[in-house]
């Protein structure tokens, strides 16, 4: 993994757009949010032609809420996203090559065909692997974040997302409350898109509005608009400031709407028309478009460009890992322990 | 007609809801969504109010089975994968497992568990955590291999004052079909002599049993004749039965896609060897998954749990003991 | 367990003092105050004496906000007592006689020596017997409200009770979510003695003010003064008012500290003499004593009176209970399973 | 000098604090407090900011130290009793478990279990629970029965890179005492033979060692030789010395304070009876605790548990078989 990520993408950014990387953080985001809603599409088809066995669990329509958590973070930072942040995963480092490699359980990807999907991260490059029970990832963000607490670095964030329905879980109550205790510089964002998988919000929580909790954690709390790129750079990039300059932890609550089914499987008819049609409803990568050439930091032959281009690598890409190969079983170590415990052991000669 | 082992588990809560009012059932998506794999479909609509979506709260999930299952409910909790059972498992192993011996009261809570591996299912979507549950006392552990059983079983489950922890296999959903479903079924906790045999027992509960099937059916080309036994219920485990099948064929192999440490096979071996050891013409064999978690890819997934052709290669290292 | 909750002892609670039920309600209290107290003496006596294995954990400093909420209990609520309940299980309908049995393992009481302690209930009687695990009784509450909402049974109230230390699980979290979800008619009452075990609340949670939470979970929520018997059972007869008409979950915070250890094993020296001192660590039996003279609603000879008669039922239950036959083993069933699953199983025979 | 289990427990957490930066502790009470056993008495004072009092939240506890060993420290996570990791379960077992064969990555985590019956303590205060976390592949579980074991073992524990479950055995805090600790140990997952003879084998570990030892010295005075073996690692299993020892005495008793099903006991005999057939004289037999929580009041308790005389009466049909 390579990231993307350098010191300057996270300056403050401004809306007034005065800032010298305002622009450039924009115009990054954007890019990658196109560049998760087409690999997603390639996801999404690869699964329908039987090539992705599993599931597929795409962000159409929270690209850029996931994005502009990505993009605001650093080398050194610590980053679980979830199910919903191609978009943050692609910000912060992770590629094209490695998702299809994940999806396709080619055996070079990060994985190697172990775990899938969204399963996939690179530990020791900060980027977390989550497990898929929800909730557990943001007391391991607090656990790395003490660790480099520990060893006096400082200027560091880390970061999660979570969907609202994940917010019901124990772990992660316990785990915000911790971050809070440890004052810890951790910025939480909750993606609210109304829905977990099919249940409504009136099933899930009955608090008029989840950011109260942020003050019951006793950590700031800001509200970020879901589907508005500008509006989630500028209040993502204010938390990951103010978390990196020792401002303590950090809950970002944004409304939105996912714009596909909770898996490839799934045809959301769940969700009611009207609120496909209200503003909730409204695809962010359409608006950002707009409000990007509105400001004419990106023109449409750029976007046709990067749109170009990105399908061109998605394809390449594709063709490319269809063609590794599948992981060996007879290769297979097959413990789950590492070096020291399988040396010691022949626990795994059974 | 043709009913599926799904078809079987909805149509059984279906037919509880319908007979006892102290039904309910409680679990994510379970509600007008039918489930995540649609084993509540339409429940809601056709008992309204009973067929309740819950939080992504595991644990507050079964502790509210038990405080209703106190007042003289019997509700039912579908865990969308049984592998998150993990968040529930503290009200399940030290609040419903305990309340008998503890106040005399019981405690009749089925908790739905979707359990085994898939094509692609990974290491957090494919568990088989029946050991886990049937290590506490004071609770059932079921695990029907068999549309009829899916039906009966959760039948029974429901009617049962104790806590039962019910292991569905999602392999078995769809792939498995019945013409019809059964009004009589064996008794509580009996496990049954599938295919008869004369050569070597196989032990098998769940999925399993159709890989020790098939392998028999392999080996029977070979002049082989396997008995097959299905557990059925893997706590508490009819010993007598599987006794009596060693005492036929003299030889033992315990098939299970759990782990081995500690499994059902563990505990069935340490039963016969223990209870039947004169019984024995060769040491007792199991075969597992593999000592890692579930792999994603289907090729080394195929690799990781038994198959009827790993059960094949078993038998006949067993047969030449 | 004869309960001693009639119906008119959950008359709201008037501070004024003109109601009826209010002059009542208040003596009543006090004399559980004092039941309890007596009755924990006896108990880290037993302790000492080497009589009671295992440990002793008192409620002592916490009667009034204890017994405020068994007070108001009636017959057919629900009751989840925790560790520093002894003045609200008294209220609730629990015995003298009941806890010396489960405390000293008798094999007449209610637990037959299988538990012990604080670890005792008659779920039969809506009086839930409380699991280790902290948090876990909120949602047991919750269950057996829903199977009254299912059976159509209305004006009853389901309440539970924890220590601060205990909001930090995600047991807690998920049942006070659950029951703002299900609007359950269900009153938690958070003790908030500053210390769980030896950690002060600065390591255990950061909001200025727990209070809050409610709002996160949009509930009801009230502050009671922890060791003031008259606000207690104001606050929280408003409570329980408010649950039983409709007014869905009710979140009750109170300060206080417990004036003794966790256990009778702890001297909690941990708790600073400045806090001690303070107005809140003045006893709550004491200041309700007070309180209750001022207002002429006791008076000393009648205070002496039910000291003496409390001290000797006491005493005459203590002897009595350690004459009675322990649990004898070669008579227990030893199955965890009911009668079903045991006559079908045979598994015990092991 | 005279050392406890406890102080031994107590000595290695200083020491792997003195000598190793990555090492830090996080529980429950563990700082000023020292822990409700006092497992961490003065390590706060004496290593400032790296013993950690927390919230009492046993999943974010051991997620927190997951995240830290990501990182490259060596957490230790102290459970107030054993008994709560249920509520720590789901990170140990599918985050830290899984972590290595997932990513690469591994994760060196220490979770101290407080395990084990004490008189009074009851269903919540002394459970067992070592065979619950060695079902799952990839975490080690250490169970030491010796002062000398529970320092030098602590000290393997905090070196090895897989994550550790340390059953460390309330019972014996106080009750054991050892004169001196030793610098030299047994390596990594090898068991005992802490007492030999000819005529049975006990397998057994943590507390149930000592009531194997008792026992053996009872039957000693009738003339029997039994040997008794320790297996201090539970996950992975020293199989090989339990099938030397059963070569040599033909019979085999394991001696578990545990629930039997798919327990330890269960594990060992499976084992035995699968690869070590041929050497046994009579059916492998094991002494659990019995199917119930554990109880509260001493009398019963006495009675749920393994003790001397029961391994003694167990002993003797063995013999005799
Ligand atoms: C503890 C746990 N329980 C259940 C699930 C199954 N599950 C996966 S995604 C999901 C819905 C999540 O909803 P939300 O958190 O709102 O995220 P969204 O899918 O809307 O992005 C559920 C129930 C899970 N992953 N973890
Ligand atoms: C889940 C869980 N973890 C740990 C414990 C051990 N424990 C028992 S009481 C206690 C402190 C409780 O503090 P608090 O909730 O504030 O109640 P208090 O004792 O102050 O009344 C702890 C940690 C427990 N009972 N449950
Ligand atoms: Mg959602
Ligand atoms: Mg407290």
């Amino acid at each position: 993994m390579t990231k993307g990520a350098s010191p300057e993408q996270s300056m403050t950014y401004d809306r007034s757009g005065t800032g010298r990387g305002t622009r450039e953080i924009a115009r990054r985001a954007f890019r990658t949010m196109l560049e998760a809603r087409i690999l997603e599409e390639k996801l999404a088809a690869l699964y329908r032609s039987g090539k992705i066995v599993g599931g597929v669990f795409l962000g159409r329509g929270q690209e850029a809420l996931s994005v502009a958590l990505g993009v605001h973070l650093r080398r050194g930072d610590i980053y679980a996203p979830l199910i919903r942040d191609q978009a943050g995963r692609l910000a912060f480092g992770d590629t094209i090559l490695d998702t299809l490699r994940t999806y396709l359980g080619s055996s070079l990807g990060p994985m190697r065909g172990r775990d899938g999907n969204i399963h996939r991260g690179r530990p020791s490059e900060g980027y977390h692997a989550m497990i898929s029970h929800l909730g557990a990832m943001v007391s391991t963000v607090c656990g790395s974040l003490i660790a480099k607490r520990f060893r006096g670095e400082t200027g560091i964030v880390g970061a999660t997302c979570i969907g609202e329905g994940g917010t019901s879980t124990g772990s992660f109550h316990e785990g915000m409350n911790m971050a809070a205790v440890e004052k810890l510089p951790i910025v939480v964002v909750v993606a609210n898109n109304q829905f977990s998988y099919s249940t409504p919000n009136d099933r899930q929580f009955a608090c008029s509005d989840m950011l109260i909790r942020a003050q019951g954690y006793g950590i700031t709390g800001r509200r970020a608009i879901g589907n508005d790129l500008i509006d989630c750079l500028e209040v993502i990039g204010a938390a990951v400031a103010a978390a990196r300059s020792g401002g303590g932890p950090q809950l970002v609550v944004a409304d939105l709407l996912r714009l596909v089914g909770h898996g490839e499987h799934d045809d959301a008819s769940y969700i009611p028309a009207s609120m496909k049609e209200s503003p909730l409803g409204r695809d962010c990568l359409t608006l950002a478009k707009e409000a990007l050439l509105k400001r004419e930091w990106i023109s449409d032959a750029e976007i046709s460009e990067w749109q170009a281009t990105v399908e061109k690598e998605v394809e390449e890409t594709a063709t490319k890992v269809l063609r590794e190969p599948a992981p060996d079983p007879a290769e297979e170590e097959w413990t789950a322990f590492s070096v020291v415990g399988k040396n010691l052991s022949g626990e795994d000669e059974q | 007609m043709s009913i599926t082992y799904l078809e079987a588990i909805r149509l059984a809560q279906q037919r509880a809801l319908a007979e006892d009012p102290r039904v309910f059932i409680y679990g994510q998506d379970v509600g007008a969504f039918g489930g995540a794999f649609k084993a509540t479909k339409n429940l809601a609509a056709e008992f309204p109010g009973r067929v309740l979506d819950s939080p992504i709260s595991e644990d507050a999930m079964v502790g509210l089975a038990i405080g209703a299952a106190i007042e003289g409910m019997r509700p039912i909790v579908e865990m969308q994968f049984a592998d998150f059972s993990t968040c529930g498992f503290n009200q399940i192993v030290n609040q419903a497992a305990t309340l008998h011996y503890r106040t005399g009261i019981s405690c009749p809570i089925v908790v739905r568990l979707p359990s085994g591996g898939t094509p692609g299912g990974g290491p957090f979507h494919s568990q088989s955590m029946e050991a886990l549950y049937a290590h506490y006392p004071g609770i059932v552990v079921m695990t029907p291999a068999t549309v009829e059983d899916a039906y009966t079983m959760l039948l029974e489950a429901i009617a049962l004052d104790d806590p039962v922890v019910f292991c569905e296999h999602k392999f078995l959903y769809y792939h498995l079909k019945a013409d019809k479903l059964p009004e009589e079924a064996l008794p509580f906790g009996k496990a049954r002599i599938t295919r008869p045999g004369r050569d070597a027992t196989v032990v098998a509960y769940s999925a399993m049993l159709h890989e020790a099937l098939a392998a028999a059916e392999e080996l029977s080309g070979d002049g082989y004749d396997i008995e097959v036994v299905d557990l059925r219920t893997v706590k508490p485990i009819d010993t007598d039965t599987i006794l009596a099948s060693v005492a036929r064929t003299g030889r033992l192999l315990v098939v299970s896609e759990a782990w081995p440490w500690g499994g059902v096979a563990a505990e069935v071996i340490a039963r016969v060897a223990a209870e039947g050891f004169g019984l024995l013409d060769a040491p007792p064999q199991r075969l597992n998954a593999r000592e890692t978690p579930v792999p994603y890819h289907p090729a080394l997934w195929g690799t990781h749990r038994p198959t009827a052709s790993s059960v094949v290669n078993s038998l006949r290292q067993l047969l030449e003991l």
